[in-house]
């Protein structure tokens, strides 16, 4: 096997047992591995944004079009954004940092514009669309097909699935207390939510055991003889050098 | 949907029992510009015929100019390309419900150019038989304004009214009636607790900046919580990881216990900065709740996944837990683990129900319209849409496609 | 002056906000031709946006090391690690493959970014059980609808809940089309209203928080 | 009882973190491989795939990072062998910078496996900041938005996106998101405006918030977490990492559902207590 995929073998594992060891206590090999992950990740950003936006989006269209038209304006087009990312930096330059602002305004500008008809129409108009339907069987089928709970589309389901949404929406309705019928609805929301937060909840523990499985996987397949046990190799240095740590912080506390 | 099928039910159903008759040119065929579209596209319409089934075709023959002589451009199934219900709403609709529509937008087989004519027409065969419908013209042009969206304008327009209408009645008067919020009530207890038992109130603002609006109502209720303090003088934690918010935290702080009329019992330190890194705070922050055991903790603001490391912690010590936060994602994980969780915007109501500040109130009042309506559209239509299959009418089209989404 | 710190950017941000809200409506080639030529700015300048925070990084962290706080050893070891990515990145170009064989940045990549990013968010897996041990209670009926809930779909979505009780499998189906999608549009519909609030008073310079502050990405 | 229940709850936390490591660990040595069953919402993605004819543009886009690799990851590869096989045209793409080297690491594995060219078979255009506003830019005019692909090969006149001007001209999208951008960013800036059909492949984490979409036929199908990407992979019947991981999966499901009903026998135990004292 290739000398750089072993020795990436060796550094993969060794890092992830440095962050798995913050499962013993918060410690210097756990803070090592954590700051290399940040730093790392964003000298990759620096790069890709970098090659991505700054050469791609704007360096090599920008040239191609100059050198194409020189003397059309429109070939110049793009030093438009680039002005207004470039004045975005002056944030760190305090006498001239509120020409920011007019960047600032541009995007969220545009952001805020798009936004709403978008939002809408697909999470307002799209939503209630589907919420109002007949609730008397239509089509064939008749009253067993009006109680089949297992087809989403059901009048029964639509009954509750209309109960859900509006009672939902009244917890959420603050002009007036939740005494009386209000009471009930506010109730039966709650119970909604509360199901719908079970729901996240089983999905949310699915996740991450499959990310824990993911990382044991590589954990496994490094452990691997053709990958000179890397694993449990490493996973024995970074037991001992806990261990290390932790008398050396007793002995500290001791003198201290 | 259901009408459509029912038609089409009623329509081959009918072809089947006729006896194949001699063909007729498609009835009311028309071409006409290509309703709120960019342009470079042309309509078909024609009435819809009982004697439309599968085996017999639907030629479109087209020119592009005058000289040119007609050539095929498409061919559909004769018991296809119905108008359906969804498709338009009734107030830009260019045929009627259930019968043919077809749109021929440009392409390299049959350029079509704004502004300029162009003669269709149809031909019709089945079997060995066919017959060709009369010559219809028009021209394509750009549309200034999609009106089959018009509803969704006014939706957004008629909410920008309510919503600065609300926001001025509030500038007005800001103590408009908002319904208590349980989770508040808590407070007053949790605090009164941890004084009968001597022990400190560890309070945590999240992991949001000083720009996220559950960060700012975690400071508003910070506010709350050390007026109240001020009162027992209970001692009150509140661990930082990220400067900004902790200068904000000490302004109210400060401000909080001179309204209490006890500016001596302010202390500077009760607001101190751990890290900004996310577990090392996490732990830091466990590690005080294990040695000083709060008698309650308040979680404001919004979460990740320290939340879990936080709320189980402070469980273990025994501690009254409240939290709130509008990090759905963390929310099953506080409801579980806290004694007292304000939901999403059940947070952001507290922040206006305690600071009243005329902006918070408004646009929760304005939300507030704007959901009662929908709760109405809901109900009433849903009960609308259920008469109409009742008594088997489309007239309550009229109202329930104000609220579909058309394009 | 003071128009151009306050009331310019407000009135920008009116036009743009107004223009493209609009834009919406309009099929007209012109609108188009508009938003195909903003939106491709808008990428460009997000890049920009994205130098903005990580250049806030640099910073602090630059800050730190002067300073010699507490831990800057840790932010000398981010330091290091991002210029040294940057360094081997822009060596090899940004690609992480080079007909075929993988470049030093690419194998920073594989073996370094991945199974770091990979294992920080795994750990949580551990810290669940531990909570579902020692804090997830029954503590009111609301909760206890929640972990039953909870339970049903973590038996319905693996194989062995649905081998053992196959009934289970239905319910979460059931539970998570109608159930769960009832409470999800019910606050899509709320926050939606919040967000297009938000757009709103931003558009109508109510709400300006984003001219001021460093936190806007 | 009580003394009982007061120890149980105090034992180490590090108890658990290794019950749980055991958990994991076991199946994935010996996997006891149970059936995976197919619900409606995967189902839904397969089967519209399969009905594509050959040369139909299928865009997908890789909305994740390496922290969700061990869920998206096997979608995406399943996703691919299926459109490859059915010799669709692929334009690949992510709207997370940290997760490019991860998409286009898989985009070249399987096209490799799969004897497909890039370029020809398929695109890899890599990533762009803006989200929204690049959705709508590629619904514009794809060329603007992406003038050359992830290895700097001009994107015009590459025989992969013949006839292709915009998004209009996609006819099916998915997108394997782990987050805010993905899924929903793409119907509300792209499918609400350009009309093409859409499905989504997510995290457990988002999966039920991405319900009333599904419901309302916004998306036409939803591929959730590992599950769902075990029952993509049955569907196409290749076995890959995430059928092989659903073993574990199952294990530490159990293992939670047992750690929390004993968490709430103690408490009852010990709330009685409590209430007697006080």
């Amino acid at each position: 096997m290739a000398t750089e995929t072993v020795l990436g073998a060796w550094v993969a594992a060794g890092l992830t047992l440095f962050i798995y060891s913050f499962l013993y206590k918060d410690n210097p090999l756990f803070k090592l591995g954590e700051h290399l992950y940040v730093g790392i990740s964003v000298g990759y950003s620096v790069v890709l944004a970098w090659h991505e936006v700054f050469v791609k989006q704007f360096w090599t269209p920008l040239s191609k079009s100059v050198v194409e038209a020189p003397a059309d304006p429109a070939s110049y087009v793009l030093l438009i954004p680039a002005v207004l990312g470039l004045l975005m930096l002056t944030r760190f330059v305090p006498q001239i940092a509120w020409l920011s602002r007019l960047s600032f305004a541009f995007v969220v500008g545009f952001g805020s514009g798009v936004a709403i008809p978008r939002t809408v129409s697909s999470y307002i108009l799209k939503q209630i669309e589907d919420t109002v339907n007949s609730l008397v069987p239509t089509g064939d089928g008749g009253f067993s097909a009006f109680m089949n709970f297992a087809l989403p589309q059901s009048g029964v389901n639509t009954i509750i699935l209309l109960i859900g949404v509006v009672s939902v929406l009244f917890y959420f309705f603050f002009s007036v207390e939740h005494t009386g019928p209000g009471m009930v609805t506010a109730r039966t929301g709650i119970y909604f939510l509360m199901i719908a937060f079970g729901a996240a909840f089983g999905y949310t523990v699915m996740s991450r055991m499959s990310l824990l499985i993911g990382r044991f996987r590589d954990l496994i397949t490094f452990s691997g003889a053709e990958y000179g046990y890397a694993t449990l190799v490493l996973l024995f240095v970074t037991v001992l050098s806990l261990a290390g740590w932790e008398v050396g912080a007793r002995r500290k506390g001791g003198e201290g | 949907m259901i009408v459509a099928s029912i038609l089409l039910l009623l329509l081959t159903g009918g072809a089947a029992l006729a006896a194949p008759p001699s063909l007729v040119p498609p009835e009311g065929f028309r071409v006409l510009d290509t309703p709120n579209d960019a342009g470079k596209s042309l309509s078909l319409v024609w009435k819809a015929s009982p004697a439309d089934n599968k085996d017999r075709k639907v030629e479109v023959w087209a020119v592009e100019s005058p000289s040119a002589d007609f050539k095929k451009v498409a061919e559909y199934p004769a018991n296809t390309r119905y108008v359906k219900p969804g498709d338009f709403p009734w107030w830009s609709r260019p045929v009627g419900q259930g019968d043919h529509y077809v749109k021929l937008s440009s392409s390299k087989a049959f350029p079509i150019e704004d502004g300029r004519s162009y003669a269709v027409k149809l031909l019709v065969r089945e079997g060995d038989q066919e017959v060709w419908s009369d010559v219809s013209q028009a021209a394509s042009y750009p549309d200034r304004f999609n009106t089959a969206q018009v509803n969704n304008l006014i939706f957004a327009l008629a909410f920008t009214g309510i919503l600065l209408a609300s926001i001025a009645a509030a500038r007005r008067n800001p103590h408009v009636h908002l319904r208590r919020i349980a989770g508040l009530d808590a407070v007053e207890e949790a605090i009164g607790r941890s004084t009968e038992m001597g022990r400190p109130i560890l309070y945590l603002t999240g992991s949001g900046g000083m720009s996220d609006v559950s960060t700012i109502a975690a400071t508003v209720i910070l506010g709350e919580v050390a007026k109240k303090v001020a009162h027992y003088d209970t001692t009150l934690k509140v661990p930082h990881r990220d400067p900004i918010v902790m200068a904000v935290c000490q302004e109210v702080m400060k401000e909080a216990y001179v309204q209490a009329g006890r500016p001596d019992a302010y202390k500077e330190d009760s607001n101190f900065f751990i890290t900004d890194d996310q577990f090392s705070y996490t732990a830091a922050v466990d590690g005080i709740m294990l040695r000083e055991k709060p008698a309650a903790n308040f979680f404001m603001g919004s979460y990740f996944a320290e939340s879990l490391l936080l709320t189980e912690t402070g469980a273990g010590t025994g501690a009254i837990q409240i939290a709130g936060t509008d990090s759905d994602h963390q929310l099953p994980f506080f409801v579980t683990t806290c004694d007292y969780t304000l939901i999403g915007e059940e947070l952001y109501a507290a922040s206006a129900y305690l600071s009243r500040e005329p902006v918070l109130v408004g646009t929760l009042r304005g939300q507030d319209f704007g959901k009662a309506f929908i709760m109405g559209v809901l109900v009433f239509g849903t009960a609308l849409a259920t008469v109409g299959v009742v008594v088997q009418t489309e007239i309550f089209h009229y109202v329930l496609d104000l609220f579909k989404d058309f394009k | 002056m003071i128009f151009l710190k306050r009331q310019l950017p407000l009135a920008i941000t009116f036009f743009m906000g107004t223009a493209f809200a609009l834009q919406y409506y309009i099929p007209h080639p012109v609108s188009e031709d508009a938003i195909t030529n903003v939106s491709k700015w808008m990428q460009i300048i997000s890049g920009f946006a994205l130098l903005l925070g990580i250049a806030s990084l640099f910073h602090v962290h630059a800050v730190k090391i002067q300073r010699q706080v507490p831990g800057w050893g840790y932010s000398l070891v981010l330091y290091v690690a991002m210029l040294g990515t940057i360094a081997v990145g822009f060596w090899a170009h940004g690609e992480t493959k080079v007909n075929g064989a993988q470049t030093g940045f690419g194998w920073m990549y594989d073996y370094t970014m991945v199974p770091l990013q990979g294992t920080m968010f795994s750990i949580l897996a551990f810290f669940i059980a531990s909570a579902a041990y020692r804090a997830f209670r029954a503590r009111s009926r609301e909760a206890s609808v929640l972990l039953a809930a909870a339970v049903m779909v973590m038996m319905g979505r693996v194989p062995l809940g649905q081998f053992l009780a196959p009934w289970t499998w239905d319910v979460t189906q059931w539970l998570l089309n109608v159930l769960n999608s009832a409470v999800r549009r019910a606050i899509l519909i709320g926050v939606s209203m919040g967000s297009v609030a938000l757009s709103l008073k931003i558009i109508l310079g109510i709400e300006r928080s984003y001219l001021g502050g460093g936190k806007d990405q | 009882m009580k003394d009982f229940a007061r120890r149980m709850v105090g034992i180490d936390r590090r108890l658990i973190f290794l019950l749980v490591a055991v958990a994991v660990l076991f199946p994935l040595l010996r996997p006891f491989g149970l059936p995976i069953k197919i619900s409606p919402e995967v189902n839904a993605v397969y089967d519209y795939i399969e009905a594509l004819p050959e040369r139909s543009v299928f865009l997908i886009s890789f909305d994740f990072d390496p922290s969700s690799k061990p869920e998206l990851e096997p979608q995406g590869i399943a996703l691919l062998r299926h459109a490859f096989r059915k010799n669709l045209r692929i334009i690949g793409m992510t709207h997370w910078l940290t997760g490019t080297g991860l998409a286009d690491s898989v985009f070249s594995k399987v096209a490799a496996e799969m004897g497909k060219e890039r370029g020809k078979d398929y695109v890899f255009l890599g990533w762009s900041p803006g989200g929204g506003a690049l959705i709508i830019s590629l619904g514009q005019d794809l060329y603007k938005a992406f003038p050359s692909d992830y290895q700097k090969n001009p994107t015009h006149g590459m025989p992969v996106l013949e006839g292709v001007r915009n998004l209009r001209d996609v006819n099916y999208m998915v997108s394997l998101a782990a987050g805010g951008a993905g899924i929903e960013m793409w119907y509300v800036f792209g499918k609400d405006k350009y009309r093409f059909e859409m499905a989504g492949g997510s995290t457990g984490v988002i999966a039920p918030g991405l319900y009333p979409f599904l419901r309302s036929g916004q998306i036409n199908g939803l591929i959730g977490g590992l599950q769902g990407a075990a029952e993509y992979e049955t569907l196409i019947g290749q076995r890959g990492t995430a059928t092989a991981g659903m073993d574990a999966q199952s294990a530490t499901h159990f293992v939670i559902i047992v750690l929390v009903i004993l968490c709430n026998v103690f408490y009852f135990v010990l709330r009685g207590e409590k209430g007697r004292s006080a």
